[in-house]
């Protein structure tokens, strides 16, 4: 990961109660460390997150974004990781469309077995993040210290 | 009186803005708004009328008042400074500038509004005559001259030279600061396009609109008239006319969590939307036909019966064009003319 | 128009419906009003339908569906989707209506023919397929097709999708491609579609008139209204809120949005705004399959359906 | 705001070693809401929970933030906690600083610094937290089964055992569905009849059932424990309790040239009549559409050689209305009507059949008295060609997508019972694969092959014509030697693909119960949950879930019995009480969240609602509790932001959100 001591991202994780917040403890009981930046709000699933959840993170300065459910046919819901990925899809191609760099939002299905799975992915999308540097491009600037 | 050549404005407009900030109206795509001088602004002085009125740099749409900072349980308060660099408003209308003395008279009254007498203070209001009125413009009804803007300085567009004529101690200090710039000229152009305007100005299609029984003393009557569920029907309760309105003065205050702390704000309000001056136990105009009438009885009835008889309207005739669904006051006051199915 | 007079006027007579929701003459020819009318004296003085008259009056028959009796409503094709969707979301009461589907040729924007130069307009007629301009300054001419309506240049076809009779003709206008403004951005630079939306929306002066017109925005009180998500907001302070709004109403609108256009219309600072919505619509054409809202009136929408098959949320980088 | 404790836990060192716990504690105290924060070693344990205990009573607090470990681990053990300190038990939010923070940081700034923004998180929930109460509601302990057929009648005999009533709806005059037309079954070769036959009898005799035949579900009303159903009894214009089932009616009616369904069309029965020789109950019905009574108003044999007096011709449907706690769907299949496959020439020659048409031609009480002969001219067939798939597994949207998953296992049993009755009979099968998981199955399939010399083809049959001379001529292909084959065939039979009974829709609408697009009713969850509806309270069995054959459809048929018998146990449901909960002045009536919500728990009234003094009739959503799961589709379907879910707040996540990124 490139050491930029000045950047410290604030990265946003919204998990589904039944599989990827398990999947985060079984990373966390797994000793499989990724940043400290991620911070993981719990829902009880995905179809609860609203875009403008995702647009108020970015608002108040979030630099990343990343939504984690079960897997498409293994929602405890049934249904409701199918809306959230069609709500997700349309969000994350119009903030592309706006020019917002689409590597600051992700969504990925992670299940409660896969703590692997799961340190990976938030040590991928930290370096992306880092990557990317600051988001200006979303958020209010009254937000900025 | 003096002159400048067209080609040489942007020297002008530099100059100004080496000292002072600068609000020149500015085209973005095809509209054109006030905006802040800058060298790749595309500065248009031809459209006649701005989308927003200029009231803007006086009374901005949204501006700070304070912020409150919270660090570990301490709370500290720093109120938002007030304007004391002086600024330029470089081609404001007639009708623009009366909106303005429309708004002295709500803020500068007891309690003075120090944002907006800061403001004030600082600026410097160079007026243009309207080269062509348009159809929607009716501002001699409400007496004002689109010949003669009551500005610190009156600007006049003629072919090739823009004419200068300070008119106040304001316009005259900075006549002075531009005197580099500014060469001498007779008022013998000036004078035509006076009468140019107008001739125009008086075949004007709603020029001779009437405001007879437009006072104070028509209150009741006017309030109770069966006219405004008639009229109110196709209004969409958006803000068009109150937010390019040049004298509506209507804010609302509102806080703004920056996570850390608070900013508190003021920003317009518009008494056509449904939660204008919306209170804990709900909304004291509950309908959109209350709303609509409050906004006309406003600027025809209350605001003269308060202030010795000046409308809050100036005939700008923005709502006229604006209006989404093509409502607007000059059909308010025909409607009532003709005692209503208009 | 004489016929849809006359047919109103039967309709009121035998007192099949109570009122004619139409347009009305406007103090100049392009400023006609959307309209109540309730006897045959009022349609006789006033109604009026024509080129101007492009408000979509779908969204008016919320409030009339509310009121005794039926209520006669004149929709032009585009206008038929937008009811079809209301009637879907059990906004509009069906039998609350008479529908007569009028007939279409392009609806003419004012602000376009003022932006082509036109100053002082006093009176435009239709000249076959010219419009002849009286203005203060003189009169001119313009080409009836270069004074539509952006919607009308990508217009969904002259068929009425629900009415209870039609009266007029109409005329194709559309002669541009669909997402052809949606293409353009598409394959912008993350930079450049930043810039132009930037520049687009920092004209924003959050006046709602495109939310309060959209009849898919029918909500009661509007996210943006309402404390509850605390979300309430007025001013344009930063230039992040004109966003947040605008993303947040396509979002919401989208699936619903039949592209009546309406947004676009009425935007007083003539923000594009079709060029969210029509994005949503361009991507749910491609991700879950053509989708018209408001073509039938049964249909669930494409954001509370779903396929085990659907696509990725990492389609959006894949398509780069 | 609350009054708010928090609570730091060292969980020994695995919090402690990478987290400044002492320096949480401290930068917490400043924040909004924060009366009380303190650590200690473990937190879950009697000595930490009474430390909570007593905070609670000291500095009044109302809401607590528990810093550790996940709340999958501890979160019930602080709710009981809060409860026993007397505040409600989802005031409690915990910030998890274990697994999310010190077990994956080395850093102690780092994690620290993460642990006090998590904590902060919680607070600013926990701000906004408001107490719930889970709700209770009572249960109706008897249980409808709708289907009569094996699925039913096994799922209604299970849970009648366990001593709770059921009623079984079903809509042909007699129960036993399906397996009753069977001829034999394999993999054992039993005769259908004989095993269903007992269960039958034993589901009519049992004291705890009640069977409503020739009757239709109408109406379900309710939710999970206390459904109300009203069931229509179709007029079946005999009197049951005089009916003594001794046939002289149906013998002497004159119209006996009604294709009889029993038979799948290849005879014919009386107008009254009963379905089959074993129909229970044993009573007949008289089909109006055929009785010359009904269509000219005379005759009435039946009326005059009815000793009993049983026979009334002015019978009307009846209603009956009763309450369930649970309902078992089992509506089973039929098989897919084949006109869109007409190039196996099924409409045009008898001669060509389908697979359970082939179970009444083999069956002694079937048409042909059980001998294998051609219904075109009743000769003996020589040379049968049976064709798999026929509509299953079908990739161009003329039939299934799906396998019927019994046609393998039936083509091998009919090709072993022919061999074996006819061992001068050559029997084809032409298949895209043979499958044939399933205890004894493939071993059943090889025998066919090994021992019955059955000619098993790799390939698809392109056609089948009808020649002149009334043979047909099957064009298929042999896709391992790679060849075309032409085969004169004298009978062609068509696996047909199997489809849910069509009813099913119309009763998944009234259940509220999610359906595919296939009409297979849908599992709560593929995997875990898979004999229950999403919708609580519905449970699936047979066929109506997904193909099946008999052994599974029995299993599964005892597993929804003993889901339902689980439910019906209860004698109240506690409701989780993070519910989603619609905001009427907010609601636009627009059906949004309704159409996303997997357990139908959204339902709408229009009532009369007080906006701030404005009354106005509106179209609103509304929740039941019993049935909502708390997933939060449709707060998120909903635009106004009416309709939120209590635990997990459009507000709470905000200030979550906030209290993260700030």
């Amino acid at each position: 990961m490139p050491i930029n001591k000045e950047f410290k991202p604030k990265i946003v994780a919204f998990c589904c109660n039944w599989c990827s917040y398990a999947g985060a403890d079984l990373a966390g009981s797994s000793r499989l460390a990724y940043p400290a930046d991620v911070k993981i709000i719990k829902v009880p699933c995905s179809c609860r997150v609203n875009p403008m959840f995702i647009l108020r993170a970015f608002e108040k300065g979030a630099d990343g974004v990343i939504m984690c459910g079960c897997h498409p046919g293994d929602c405890h819901y049934s249904t409701g990781n199918y809306y959230a990925r069609r709500r997700m899809t349309l969000l994350f191609s119009m903030l592309d469309y706006m020019g917002v760099e689409n590597g600051r939002t992700r969504v990925e299905w992670v299940s409660a077995a896969e703590g692997v799975k799961f340190s990976t992915t938030m040590n991928e999308f930290v370096e992306k993040i880092y990557s990317l540097g600051e988001n200006v491009r979303l958020g209010d600037l009254r937000c900025k210290k | 009186m003096k002159k400048i050549a067209k080609s040489n404005l942007s020297a002008l407009f530099a100059k100004i803005n080496e000292t002072k900030d600068l609000y020149v109206p500015v085209k973005n795509g095809e509209q054109v708004n006030f905006a802040a001088y800058s060298e790749e602004a595309e500065v248009d002085l031809t459209a006649l009328k701005t989308v927003k009125s200029p009231k803007d740099a006086f009374f901005p749409q949204s501006e700070n008042l304070y912020t409150c900072f919270n660090e570990q349980g301490k709370i500290s308060i720093t109120p938002e400074e007030l304007q004391d660099k002086d600024f330029v408003v470089f081609g404001m209308k007639a009708c623009d500038i009366k909106g303005i003395e429309v708004l002295d008279k709500v803020f500068l009254s007891e309690p003075v509004d120090s944002f907006y007498a800061a403001r004030r203070q600082h600026g410097i209001i160079v007026g243009l005559a309207c080269d062509k009125p348009e159809e929607s413009c009716f501002c001699t009804v409400f007496g004002i001259n689109p010949a003669e803007p009551t500005a610190d300085v009156a600007v006049y567009d003629d072919e090739d030279f823009l004419y200068w004529n300070a008119l106040t101690e304001k316009g005259n200090a900075l006549t002075e600061t531009l005197c580099d710039l500014l060469e001498d000229a007779d008022n013998t152009a000036v004078e035509n396009k006076k009468k140019e305007i107008t001739a125009i100005a008086e075949k004007l299609p709603y020029a001779n609109l009437s405001l007879e029984g437009w006072n104070g003393d028509a209150l009741t009557e006017k309030f109770d008239s069966p006219i405004w569920e008639e009229l109110y029907k196709p209004c969409l309760a958006c803000g068009t006319c109150t937010f390019s309105c040049p004298t509506c003065q209507c804010y609302d205050i509102k806080d703004y969590n920056t996570g850390n702390g608070i900013k508190r704000y003021r920003c317009w309000d518009s008494c056509m939307y449904s939660d204008f001056t919306m209170m804990a136990h709900g909304n004291n105009r509950t309908s959109q036909m209350q709303r609509f009438r409050q906004r006309f009885m406003h600027k025809l009835v209350y605001f003269p019966a308060n202030n010795d008889g000046m409308y809050s309207c100036v005939g700008c005739g923005r709502c006229v064009d604006k209006c989404p669904q093509n409502l607007n006051i000059v059909k308010v006051i025909k409607a009532f003319e003709k005692g209503g199915k208009a | 128009m004489q016929k849809i007079v006359e047919r109103a006027k039967e309709l009121l007579a035998d007192g099949t419906v109570n009122r004619v929701l139409g347009w009305k003459k406007g103090d100049m020819c392009f400023n006609p009003e959307p309209a109540f009318f309730e006897t045959a004296e009022d349609l006789d003085e006033n109604f009026v339908y024509g080129g101007f008259c492009g408000a979509n009056l779908s969204k008016y028959m919320i409030d009339a569906s509310k009121l005794e009796g039926k209520t006669l409503v004149l929709l032009k094709p585009c206008d038929t989707y937008s009811f079809n969707q209301l009637i879907n979301e059990h906004r509009v009461d069906r039998e609350k209506a008479y529908i007569i589907g009028v007939g279409c040729k392009g609806k003419l924007n004012i602000e376009t023919i003022k932006q082509s130069g036109v100053k002082g307009i006093l009176n435009i007629t239709e000249n076959g397929d010219m419009l002849n301009i009286e203005t203060l300054y003189g009169n001119t001419e313009m080409k009836y097709s270069d004074a539509l309506l952006e919607r009308c240049h990508v217009c969904k076809g002259k068929e009425h999708k629900i009415y209870d009779e039609l009266i007029g003709e109409s005329q194709d206008t559309s002669d541009r491609e669909r997402f052809a403004e949606v293409e353009k951005i598409e394959k912008m630079s993350p930079e450049e579609k930043f810039a132009f939306f930037q520049k687009e929306l920092s004209k924003c002066i959050r006046c709602n008139a495109c939310r309060n017109v959209c009849p898919a925005c029918s909500c009661r009180k509007c996210v943006f209204d309402s404390t509850k998500f605390d979300s309430s907001q007025k001013a344009n302070t930063d230039s992040f809120e004109e966003k947040m709004f605008h993303i947040i109403r396509a979002f919401h609108v989208a699936g619903r949005c039949t592209d009546c256009g309406e947004c676009s219309r009425v935007c007083p600072q003539g923000i594009p705004l079709h060029l969210f919505n029509r994005k949503f619509i361009k991507d749910i054409n491609e991700f879950y399959g053509e989708y018209q809202a408001g073509a039938d009136v049964d249909a669930k929408g494409p954001l509370t359906e779903y396929t085990f098959g659907d696509c990725e949320p990492s389609i959006v980088k894949e398509r780069g | 705001m609350q009054r708010i404790g928090v609570f730091v836990c060292h969980c020994g060192s695995n919090i402690a070693a990478t987290v400044d716990v002492k320096k949480v504690v401290e930068m917490v105290k400043t924040e909004p809401g924060v009366i009380h924060a303190e650590d200690y070693q473990y937190m879950c344990s009697e000595a930490g929970q009474a430390k909570i205990i007593e905070a609670v009573k000291e500095h009044k607090l109302n809401g607590l933030v528990v810093c550790s470990c996940s709340p999958r681990m501890h979160e019930a053990t602080f709710r009981k906690c809060a409860e026993r300190a007397g505040i409600n038990p989802y005031m409690v939010e915990i910030a998890n600083i274990r697994e999310h923070c010190s077990w994956i940081h080395k850093d102690m700034d780092e994690a620290t610094e993460k642990a006090v923004i998590l904590a902060r998180a919680a607070i600013a929930k926990v701000n906004l937290n408001a107490p719930l109460q889970a709700g209770e509601s009572g249960v109706v302990k008897r249980a409808l089964v709708i289907g009569g057929g094996i699925a039913g009648i096994q799922t209604a005999l299970d849970i009648a055992d366990a001593g709770f009533p059921v009623d079984i709806v079903e809509k042909e005059p007699s129960i036993g569905g399906r397996m009753s037309q069977l001829d034999k079954t394999f993999p054992t070769l039993d005769c259908s009849a004989c095993i269903l036959t007992p269960k039958m009898v034993e589901a009519a005799a049992h004291p705890n059932i009640t069977i409503h035949t020739y009757s239709e579900v109408e109406n379900v009303s309710g939710f999970v424990g206390n459904f109300t159903v009203e069931i229509r009894k179709k007029a079946r214009s005999i009197d049951m309790d005089k009916c003594t089932g001794c046939g002289l009616c149906q013998e002497k009616c004159p119209m006996k040239k009604t294709p009889s369904e029993f038979n799948r069309g290849l005879g014919n029965r009386s107008a009254i009549y009963t379905p089959f020789a074993q129909a229970i109950p044993n009573v007949p019905v008289i089909d109006r559409n055929a009785c010359l009574k009904f269509k000219t108003g005379k005759c009435g044999i039946c009326s005059t050689v009815c000793a009993a007096g049983a026979i009334d011709y002015t019978q009307v449907d009846t209603m009956v209305t009763e309450k369930y706690g649970a309902i078992v769907v089992a509506t089973g299949f039929d098989m897919i009507k084949l006109d869109k496959y007409d190039e196996y020439a099924y409409s045009q020659s008898k001669d060509v059949i389908t697979s359970l048409e082939l179970e009444r031609v083999m069956n002694a009480a079937g048409p042909t008295k059980g001998h294998l002969e051609r219904l075109s001219d009743g000769k003996a067939p020589k040379e049968i060609v049976f064709i798999q798939c026929v509509g299953s597994r079908c990739a161009d949207g003329r039939g299934k997508g799906y396998c019927s998953k019994i046609c393998c296992m039936y083509t091998a049993k009919h090709a072993m019972l022919i061999r074996d009755k006819y061992p001068d009979v050559n029997v084809t099968v032409f298949y895209i694969d043979v499958r044939t998981p399933g205890k004894n199955f493939d071993e059943f399939y090889r025998r066919a092959v090994e021992n019955y010399g059955v000619n098993y083809v790799k390939g698809q049959v392109g056609k089948v014509i009808p020649q002149p001379d009334g043979k047909l001529l099957v064009q298929g292909v042999d896709l391992i030697d790679n060849k075309q084959i032409l085969k004169e065939a004298d009978m062609v039979v068509l696996a047909a693909a199997i489809e849910p009974n069509p009813d099913v829709r119309k009763i998944a609408t009234m259940l509220t119960a999610s359906i595919d697009n296939d009409n297979f009713l849908t599992e709560a969850h593929a995997k875990l949950r898979p004999v229950e509806s999403p919708t609580a309270g519905i449970f699936l069995s047979g066929v109506c879930q997904g193909p099946k054959d008999i052994p599974e459809t029995v299993a599964q048929a005892g597993a929804a019995a003993v889901k339902a018998i689980g439910l019906l146990a209860k004698d109240k449901l506690m409701t989780n009480p993070c519910t989603a909960k619609s905001d009427e002045l907010l609601c636009n009536g627009c059906s949004k969240c309704a159409n996303v919500c997997p357990y139908g728990a959204i339902s709408y009234e229009v009532k009369e609602i007080n906006d701030h003094g404005i009354r106005e009739t509106r179209r609103v959503a509304q929740v039941n509790n019993a049935l909502c799961q708390g997933c939060g589709a449709c707060t998120v379907a909903c635009p106004s932001g009416a309709m939120d879910l209590q635990g997990f707040s459009n507000r709470q996540i905000i200030a979550e959100v906030d209290a993260i990124c700030r």
